[in-house]
């Protein structure tokens, strides 16, 4: 094979162009005028992550300008959210900084809907805004461009590379071109993993052709943590993955319809839900968990299941009680057109006119990831100004390896980030990174020509066992001597459903069956050495298959660790059915040896620095 | 609603195949035009469409849950900065809608090094570009020590 | 396209040639010797049907001979398993005729397993035994060949013919072979459909290239039902069906484990669970029906759902505590390498010999038969000297459409046939259509040459479809203008699953759901108008799809019109969640009308001819 | 576990398309051997496997649960009418198993035309062929009278 080997130098390299790593670019260029920021991405940065097709709110905005909210609120709600468990001076942070963000998107076009009373944005919710966001990511990517010394597209990065002789200290990343099969050897610096979050780590409720309909977009496939993990870097509350209730089928947001368009819930009969649940949920998470408000996003997934799981499904949203008019249709479609236009296909197709029909509502298969209301990631340093001093150890969202800075979905603890505080975040750790280039000037990391020759075979390896493999059999899809990457991701997808609380068990996992999944996923972690790649598409698929296999067993981990039921709506430990905050009010985290396979886990304090109102 | 491609259309550019953030749009080595070579990876998000010089793209409904007949058609128009849309429904009832995608010219936004160039001693300091002006607000928030527990 | 019409001329025509086809021919041959008996069968008939891979047990059989059991007993037996509703009348008919065919089988050449101690065959149960049955199919088949004028392997047929003036006499079958692509119009006095029961009406739990490993025969395609309720044939029972207690994804059956082998199930704790649920079913099915002997299966799944349902599973069947001797070891594995290969393959490929670990049970996917402990299929006349006058119309096993028989999964009501007792009801039937066609000489049923002309387009419309619909696609599998079988089987396996009690809720229902679903149901009905076909074999599929689809459409009127929830375990209807003997004491009926599409439900009686003891 | 075919032991006779009962077993039109063509229809029946004159066909646990390194290979022998069977574990375990297929020689059963033509009046009887004999009782029973409710 002709395959040929780059090297790319920089001082940071940046792991993903979605929100995360845009704002990293931007952030670092300003801060870092001379220094090189290459930033490398699977696909193309122009329409690239989780917003892709677009947004049609941004859902972390504080609107300090007219005094609407201010940081600390902020706080309570996240952490009011999470069930208590947030990192509080994270969070704070973004909360901050997170309107300058928005105000430049503005400036740089992003159309930003008005209130016409008031002439503020128009809001969607207490924290959310509405926007004209098909082009958002466009617009971004833009401002990204300017920024990077250079941006390659279509790299797939598959490992990050540490100091030949210090294992916890950042050098580099490689990874392979999907267009011309070269190997790519990326030095750098800093190194800030804004690769994003995880579908497809659970079975989708979708068959066939249809699971391309996830949520979460089929291209978050958990890079950022499939790549950080086997650094050794502490992640936390992997085990903190998030079901979301969508309209059915096209997986279209409720926010919009709830906060901004009024629209109420109901099940099949007519009847509200919700309260029916708040006493056996006082039981289950305690009287003060209750009182959060708004209603804690797990909770009000918990009153969901329960009412379809004691068959008063389908759960519907009245849609035609609140479409009167010409312009709140026009919000109702767009919220979909920017963002899920699958749901506009399902009304199409489905001939249903929200303007006179009520929705199906659903809570989804599982997702893990760190911006919405959920906070799976790795641990990081906090502000300095900020964060408790055992939440801090020198830069800003750096991890607990040296130079290895994250963003969005990467970073734990710090949930309802959304875009803006993604990309918010990316600014900080771009910043961060800057100072810690300059910092560490003279004392470059080095690279370990052994490890990078034994990561290229294993890297190409599935292209040879296809090769060997194939020639073995007549044709199809069927060998003994290889595993195809949707193979492998259907059986990742089974067994996180039925033993790890998917949407097939209503979200119930116990020790036995988590115990029983691990066992599973161990054999298919040995199999995925014998993955087979017909080409180097499936090549990408097969490296995307592994980062999702690490996440998921990192979730098997720290749900077991756990004993206890902290968040309902979202997964029940059901032989711990309880929140229990005498030994659980804490993170649970875990740390990776790629050498042994082991895990170590422990818990994290979490410090409440804002006070409760 | 995977993709697929009208074969008298295509002209097998590749503006698709560029775009595609699943990698899924490919082009066919015999007729040198482009398809969906993996319809469970795609999500839909009509960045191909949006981006077909050729409009040769369009989608039909997920298989799994989508009754046939219907089409959700779409034109980006970056020169005016608007796209429109055009939903038919099954039954043959059709929805239109325009929106605004963008304020500026593509291509306007201001590069981070254009920017006058920041003291050295402000990367020690927890603002962030542009700030604090950018916050319109007169200070960056902090946390009262008193708020510390 | 070169395609020629053939035709076919036969007294009786049996259509599919599995247990119920073969004792047909059998038996039509032994007392119509001198008339044209041809089969035909979709598949090749030395390998068809349910029994394609072989058995290890056939579940029914009396042993009168050794005074073992009475057809009465029974009686009381499939009665008190099916929750008081069944063809009491069918069911005393089989019991009574079984014992001579399976030592007929015996005689031919199969294989019984015998009690070394009392010379007799070995007992699984007290209505099973043991046999080494790999070759059960291959048997069977030598003995039909032998017995018809002729068979016609791999011709799917697609639709009964009716007479030209009177809809409700038969006169034959159309159908196509999947080799050359003929047209087959087969022109017959009596028809005897033996078609087979229906996997894949829902959602499997496996996924993908795992979808083939359905308990019931993925070519289990419906037909029986597909092809009979578009002539009007009175259906029956077609909400009854069934769910599974099986081997977690090898789906190896359970009877032999814990019959002969004398193992135990229990929750992840090791606990015995089924005791636990007595009082709760009590209530939602009154005492009468908890204390059938043995307890009915339907609620033997009701305790392992409830217990998963609560958190403790994984269900583990105990082989470990009863594979002590090599006997017993070979006896288990025989049980599965005779009929369930596939669940060998579990234990190879997840290092798990019974002999040392315990094996996951879980309950299936549902399945609509109507001869395994479960009873759809149509409205039959039953045995002269046994049926109440309402369930006596002439000839045994004949349907309410004149000469049209049934034997099998085919025959509703009469649930616990199994292999035996479905050749047996071949055999019923086969000497009554003898009967029908000699006392009918001379009055022979003429064809409607416009019908089947339109039949031919219908039939043939998919292959056009895809000719068509393709060149207007580059490539791939999407197209605006067809859909493609596998797309439609989907769509329908995730409605029935969703809105119609699959696993994924639990097995739960109720009337909004159900309406939602026929909703759905009947816009994918639409859509097989479009289905396109790119070779025969699709082809093929595409006509299993109808027959599935119009099976669904049956399951999901009948569940609407039952309003109770007679089966627990099976399904539930959560708006009507217990057992209503004051009311639905009787079988569900529905006749289609085929031209309007529209279903005429009613209550047909309930005659217990048999006293309880 | 759906089949895969040796393509070095393949010769494209035929036998496992004629036998499968899912139409799914097909000769590859390039290289004239056979192949499975839909392993999401193949039910691991095993028919095709021991069909095979060239032991070409093998199967290979279901994705989406068998973990790789498994083999459950067969051998039926029609000659002796037993059937070999030889399962090797993914960590290396052997087992083996013989069973008996049939007890008679294959093409030996009588056909029913070839038994003496039964009266014509015994159609209208509820016996079966060969009844009461076969029962082995000495009648077929039927249900008294007292218990028709
Ligand atoms: C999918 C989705 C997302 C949202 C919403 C609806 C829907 C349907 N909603 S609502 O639900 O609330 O309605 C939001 C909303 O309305 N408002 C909002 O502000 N945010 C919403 N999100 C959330 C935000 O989108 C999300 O928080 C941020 O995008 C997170 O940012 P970040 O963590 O940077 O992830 P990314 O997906 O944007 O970018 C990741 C990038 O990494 C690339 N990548 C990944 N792996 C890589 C690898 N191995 N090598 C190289 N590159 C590699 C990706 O291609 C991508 O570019
Ligand atoms: C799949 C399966 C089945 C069983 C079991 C385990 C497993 C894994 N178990 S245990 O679980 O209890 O363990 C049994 C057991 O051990 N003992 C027993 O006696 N029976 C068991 N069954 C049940 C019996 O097999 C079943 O009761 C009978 O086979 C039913 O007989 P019948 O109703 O004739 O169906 P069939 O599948 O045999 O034959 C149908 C034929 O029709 C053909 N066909 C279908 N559609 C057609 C069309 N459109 N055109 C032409 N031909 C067209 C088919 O190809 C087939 O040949
Ligand atoms: N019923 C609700 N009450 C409060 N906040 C909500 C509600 N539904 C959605 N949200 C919030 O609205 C935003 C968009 O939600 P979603 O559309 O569910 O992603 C997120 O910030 C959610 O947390
Ligand atoms: N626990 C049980 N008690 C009584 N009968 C059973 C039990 N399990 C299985 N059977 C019967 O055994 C036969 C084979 O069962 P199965 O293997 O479940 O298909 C059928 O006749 C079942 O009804
Ligand atoms: N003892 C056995 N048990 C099961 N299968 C066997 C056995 N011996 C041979 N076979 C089968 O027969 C085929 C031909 O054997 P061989 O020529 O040794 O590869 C093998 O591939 C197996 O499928
Ligand atoms: S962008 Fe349009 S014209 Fe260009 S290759 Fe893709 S489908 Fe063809
Ligand atoms: S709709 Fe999106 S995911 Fe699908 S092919 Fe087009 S660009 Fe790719
Ligand atoms: S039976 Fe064996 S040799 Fe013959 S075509 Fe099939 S795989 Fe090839
Ligand atoms: S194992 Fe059975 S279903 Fe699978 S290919 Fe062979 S004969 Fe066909
Ligand atoms: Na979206």
């Amino acid at each position: 094979m002709a395959r040929r080997t780059r090297f790319v130098d920089s001082d940071i390299l940046i792991i993903g162009g979605g929100f995360g790593g845009c704002g990293a670019a931007y952030e670092s260029r300003y801060w870092g005028r001379d220094l090189k920021i290459v930033l490398v991405e699977k696909a193309n940065i122009e329409r690239s992550g989780a917003v892709a097709h677009g947004l049609s709110a941004i859902n972390c905005y504080m609107g300090m300008r007219w005094n609407e909210n201010q940081p600390e609120d902020f706080v309570r709600y996240a952490r009011g959210d999470l069930m208590g468990l947030v990192r509080e001076d994270l969070i704070f942070d973004i909360a901050r900084h997170v309107d300058s963000t928005v105000h430049k998107f503005e400036e740089w076009g992003l159309p930003i809907m008005k209130n016409p009373q008031t002439g503020r944005y128009l809001r969607e919710g207490k924290w959310q805004i509405m926007i004209h966001g098909e082009s958002y990511k466009p617009i971004i990517a833009e401002a990204a461009r300017k920024a990077a010394s250079e941006v390659y597209n279509r790299i797939m990065v598959t490992h990050l590379l540490t100091d030949q002789t210090d294992p916890n200290r950042i050098a580099g990343a490689v990874g392979f071109s999907v267009r011309s099969g070269d190997f790519y050897v990326f030095r750098a610096k800093a190194v800030i993993v804004a690769a994003g979050g995880a579908s497809h780590i659970y079975r989708p409720r979708a068959i066939g052709e249809g699971t391309g309909r996830t949520w979460y977009a089929p291209w978050s496939s958990a890079s950022a943590y499939g790549l950080l993990i086997p650094t050794g870097a502490k992640m936390i509350q992997m085990e903190n993955r998030i079901v979301l209730a969508r309209f059915k089928d096209g997986y279209g947001p409720v926010g919009a319809w709830f906060l901004l368009l009024k629209s109420q819930a109901t099940n099949a009969y007519g009847e509200s839900y919700e309260a029916k649940y708040l006493d056996q949920l006082r039981e289950m998470v305690g009287e003060k968990y209750i009182q959060s408000q708004p209603f804690p996003t797990c909770l009000r997934n918990h009153a969901m299941i329960e009412e379809m799981k004691a068959g008063r499904g389908p759960i519907y949203m009245h849609t035609q009680h609140v479409l009167d008019t010409k312009e709140k249709e026009e919000i109702g479609w767009e919220d979909f057109l920017d963002m899920t236009i699958g749901q506009a296909v399902v009304w199409a197709s489905q001939n249903i006119d929200p303007k006179e029909r009520p929705s199906e509502l659903i809570t989804s298969e599982p997702y893990v990831m760190g911006s919405h209301a959920t906070c799976s990631g790795a641990w990081a340093s906090g502000p300095e100004d900020v964060a408790p001093s055992d939440y801090h150890w020198g830069y800003n969202r750096m991890t607990t390896v040296q130079g290895l800075f994250g963003a969005g979905d990467t970073i734990g603890g710090s949930a309802h980030k959304f875009s803006s505080g993604s990309f918010t975040e990316g600014r900080l750790a771009g910043k961060a990174a800057v100072k810690y280039v300059l910092d560490r000037k003279g004392d470059e990391p080095r690279l370990d020509e052994i490890r990078i020759k034994k990561l290229e075979q294993t890297i190409f390896k599935p292209l040879e066992n296809y090769r060997v493999g194939r020639n073995e059999i007549v044709a199809g899809t069927v060998a003994p001597g290889y595993l195809l990457p949707l193979h492998g991701l259907q059986r990742l997808e089974k067994l996180m459903d039925e033993y790890v609380g998917g949407y097939s068990t209503f979200y119930v996992t116990n020790e036995p069956l988590l115990n029983r999944g691990l066992e599973l996923l161990t054999m298919l972690k040995e199999d995925l050495e014998h993955l087979g790649a017909e080409d180097l598409h499936q090549l990408q698929r097969a490296w995307e298959l592994h980062h999702r296999v690490l996440t998921a067993e990192a979730v098997i981990r720290h749900t077991l660790f756990r004993q206890e039921t902290r968040w309902p709506g979202y997964y029940y430990r059901a032989d711990y059915p309880k929140l229990n905050d005498a030994e659980w009010h804490v993170f649970v985290a875990s740390q990776y040896d790629a050498n042994t396979g082991e895990w170590h886990m422990s818990k994290l304090p979490v410090h409440h620095i804002v006070e409760q109102k | 609603m995977p993709t697929y491609v009208d074969m008298t259309r295509c002209d097998g550019c590749g503006e698709c195949v560029d775009i595609c953030p699943s990698d899924i749009m490919h082009i066919d080595p015999v007729y040198r035009r482009s398809y969906n070579i993996e319809p469970n990876f795609c999500w839909e998000c009509y960045s191909c469409v949006k981006a077909c010089p050729q409009h040769a793209i369009d989608v039909r409904g997920y298989s799994d849950f989508a009754p046939l007949g219907h089409k959700v058609r779409v034109l980006r128009d970056r020169q005016n900065n608007r796209i429109y849309w055009k939903i038919r429904y099954r039954d043959g009832r059709v929805k239109e809608f325009t929106f605004p995608i963008r304020t500026t010219p593509w291509g306007s936004i201001k590069p981070p090094s254009e920017y006058e160039r920041p003291d050295a001693s402000a990367l020690n300091s927890p603002l962030l570009a542009h700030e604090p002006e950018a916050l319109k607000v007169d200070a960056l928030p902090v946390l009262p020590r008193s708020e510390k527990v």
